[in-house]
């Protein structure tokens, strides 16, 4: 039951309870809230043969595969925005037929709805008559299947649900329970933490939970959902997080001119994380406390 | 004032496709640009979705993606992909998708996952995100693809997201919403029939050469009699551009000039 | 399409646009958030052979019924709390077999989803064995199905989508796009709202849209959903709206005290709704401005 | 101190089947006091959820019901029955649903919909709700029903939620959850042979005699050797109840001790 009485981990002490080939979702957008401490973790862990699951993937998960982590993505498409492409990730497709689970925003949310309300399957109109769709169909038999509605009559596409083993999202604020506020948009962050086994939030900022029950309307994540907080201030940099600050856009250049080519991109793993102990030690090496305040956030804006 | 640039027709032509009070959902870059324009203009009751949760941003600094919190500004709504793509657009509601693409064939499908040299290499790029629920499901569809033989190809090297495929109805594909309605390119306004859906020239930007449209598209383009010369972005039209929506070139930018 | 300039009309105006035969769903639940004032006007213009539907049947939806209004209820089951049973709902379900069509809180919840997604089905696992689903089967064929799941064989129950012809809700704040903000419990009001072809809104509190903007996350209806917003304070009386006004228990003892029995309920019909031309009228009849005063709510409880 | 009520005997034993560190949907009346009752002495960790879309409600004062805004004071969470119903109860994560009811069965299956007099005349009360979903999905149900033998009989007016139809396993009945794991009345605990699944008897309440609740029993309780006597409250349970959490005898009162 995810309800001990002191849920605060390092995010080390929760990456060492995730088993080599897990499912893991990661809640990051291109360049936003992105799950990068939980990203470097599992690489200095080195956990191998990971299944990756997000609605439209970013920074973390494309860490994650240029590391070479990541046997099976199940994605609906993304980018770093104007950085550039996810080169890991479509490296890794490029040369891998099938490695990929290619979706849409949408279904990849649906598929995590499904997971979310305890349903094995929910129907869709999207992806037919696509290329998306022949692609599942050949390397994803198992996960769809066409089906005429009975009450209309019109053919539906069944997506089958996604049930990670475990979630991770970064939230702005979280107390010790685990009760989450997120500000911004949330694309699929809701239904895809309540879609798995497990799910650790990571937060920038802990509070009490009073502060919580001032506005429970915003609480997208209750408490008893989480089975691990992670306290980590600039937890998603060089991505962005609403409110507390801007993306780094000259580390997102630098990771791009490294993760362009797979011979340079070992070169940025080496320094930035398995040449930094934690999160506070690579906060230091890109630039440390002058550099956060640069990109904190202008309180009217949130950026 | 600077001579007009490609970019800017473009957007000007696509943003005087949405109507006062419609619907839009809405991708980056020059989509977003044409949404934003049509608000400061003739349609400021335009309201606009962005798939990651966001309803009527009014970007105060040009976001340089949808994940971009610059995009989050003065929302009326922040909510979730289940909204807006889910009880909004896969509920029917949704006017307009204004999309941009890698390729965009003679039916309208579009590509926005790889791209094939002549030496059959693949190379991958973004993929569907919310282009093929949006291009599946808007009442209607709005392409932005620069004009070139190779970005209009006959036959795409992977179908992302479906307009007419192979010149079927929508019916036929399982498709909801009625399809593209306009491809927009650097060169001229492309229309698609409406009982063989095949790609109709509309008009053709000023200053550039029906032979030059018919000889840069890699599918087969029907020129009605009609043909037009394309509106020029007002003055209007341009100030706002440069000066508020994006002082940076970050997408009108001539080099940057990419959908 | 749902964007006119001026959105902000009366509740007669509105409910002039309603025909008789309409399925309505209206948003209340019990004894909270009531769409009372709507429920008055769709009496006072005699509507006929309504349908309703309400994920909870609470008072709104009683009045509606006891005045012979509706033809068809799709329901969840209701009550008005420890004030009584929906006493005029009861004797309608006593009397004429097959008029309501009973699921539970969930499934009706789950038939607004899937029409507020523009899907015609959804599974789910309630209802399952027992005779709430024999009575489905008896008077609502073709709204259910049984289907095993394609993916893992299980069995599940297909719910037919639900998508009103007017959806009312009534909301704490709206400003005069209709983009509207709800405080406490929500219970099946997006799913429902989200679900109609037409949506009204009837808002405590007409805000400038700057005030929306200020707390963007809390918007569960976006303006552009909304045809049209009624501005009625003590709109949802004798119900309770949090953090405006607790419910009025005086006045639900009286309307219980009428509604418990046929012969009783024209009285109250007559008195308060027949012989009231407008909620103004209606509420200084049930006391004005100090009995409003008395409920008002607290700042920190809000009731 | 006043004599000991057997609504408090019902609200203390079904509290004590409460452990700490549970997610629990609730029912109002009796079961929410249970609830709050066990929050407030060996379960404080225990998460409560309403249907309507409230978490851990912290009730200054009574509510006269799920809709008052007196459940939601002090709540971390304010949703909705997606929410609570759906991604949680649905997904499978309750521990345990509290339930009152019109009439339970020797199967545990309850009635909260109708009830029929002698002469077969029926007469409505509140159907389903979240009853039926909760029966159908939480890992176990805990039944609150006052105990007599139209209360408890053979074959309900009504099967609205199920238990163990006819004897039947949950995944005969293609049903998820556990089924109930306890009824308890105003004489007795009563729990359900894990091979049968029939009616078994605990314990029964103080100064309350065996042959009694055989007696006000409708269906066929199986009566073991080792039946106990039910723990009464404790001086701080009554203390709880009668100071905090129904001062007034909302639910308590002898009069109004109905489940």
């Amino acid at each position: 039951m995810a309800n001990d009485a002191n849920k605060v981990k390092t995010v080390a002490e929760v990456v060492q309870t995730i088993p080599d080939g897990a499912h893991i979702a990661l809640g990051g957008f291109a360049i936003n809230r992105c799950n990068i401490v939980v990203s470097h973790e599992l690489i200095r862990q080195q956990k191998k043969d990971l299944t990756l699951s997000q609605g439209v993937v970013g920074l973390d998960t494309d860490l994650l595969v240029g590391a070479g982590l990541v046997k099976r993505c199940i994605m609906g498409g993304g980018s770093l925005d104007r950085f550039g492409p996810v080169h890991c990730i479509n490296r890794a497709r490029e040369t891998q037929p099938g490695w990929s689970h290619d979706y849409s925003s949408l279904t990849i949310c649906l598929k995590y709805l499904a997971g979310a309300l305890g349903i094995s399957f929910i129907p869709t109109k999207c992806l037919m008559s696509s290329e998306v769709l022949d692609r599942l169909e050949q390397f994803a038999p198992d996960d769809i299947r066409k089906m005429k509605c009975p009450f209309t009559g019109e053919e539906y596409l069944l997506l089958k649900a996604l049930t990670p083993d475990i979630c991770f999202v970064h939230v702005q604020v979280a107390d010790r329970e685990g009760n989450s506020q997120i500000s911004g948009a949330r694309w699929e962050n809701e239904e895809q933490a309540k879609s798995g086994k497990r799910l650790v939030v990571v937060t920038e900022e802990l509070v009490p939970t009073e502060y919580i029950q001032r506005n429970p309307e915003r609480t997208i994540i209750p408490g008893h959902r989480v089975e691990a907080i992670i306290h980590q201030p600039f937890g998603a940099h060089p991505s962005a997080c609403f409110d507390y600050y801007d993306y780094d856009a000259d580390h997102l250049r630098l990771y791009v001119n490294h993760s362009k080519k797979k011979e340079t991109f070992p070169d940025y793993v080496n320094k930035y994380i398995l040449g930094t102990k934690d999160h506070w030690e690579y906060l230091d090496l890109v630039g440390g406390l002058k550099q956060m305040n640069e990109i904190r956030a202008e309180k009217l804006l949130g950026y | 004032m600077a001579a007009v640039r490609a970019t800017e027709i473009m957007v000007a032509a696509a943003s005087r496709e949405l109507r006062d009070g419609e619907v839009v959902v809405v991708g980056i870059g020059l989509p977003l640009m044409a949404c934003f324009l049509a608000k400061r203009t003739h349609a400021p009751r335009l309201i606009s979705l962005s798939e990651i949760g966001v309803i009527n941003s009014d970007a105060k600094d040009t976001p340089v993606g949808v994940a971009d919190p610059r995009n989050f500004y003065r929302a009326t709504c922040r909510s979730s992909f289940l909204d807006i793509m889910g009880l909004n657009l896969h509920r029917g509601i949704v006017d307009v998708g204004v999309l941009g693409a890698l390729e965009a064939d003679g039916f309208g499908n579009i590509n926005t996952t790889l791209i094939k040299d002549e030496e059959g290499n693949i190379r991958y790029w973004n993929g569907s995100a919310g282009g093929n629920d949006t291009a599946s499901l808007a009442k209607r569809v709005i392409l932005i693809v620069r004009h070139d033989k190779r970005k209009l190809p006959k036959t795409l090297a992977h179908l992302t997201s479906p307009g007419f495929v192979q010149g079927r109805s929508r019916e036929q594909l399982s498709l909801r919403g009625g399809g593209p309605s306009r491809l927009i390119t650097d060169k001229a306004v492309i229309g698609f029939d409406p009982q063989t859906h095949q790609a109709t020239l509309v008009s053709v930007h000023p200053e550039i050469e029906l032979a030059d449209v018919v000889e840069s598209t890699g599918f087969e383009l029907k020129i009605p009699g009609d043909v037009k010369v394309t509106a020029l972005p007002t003055p209007e039209d341009l100030r706002l551009l440069r000066e508020e929506l994006d002082p940076n070139d970050l997408y009108l930018g001539r080099r940057k000039a990419r959908s």
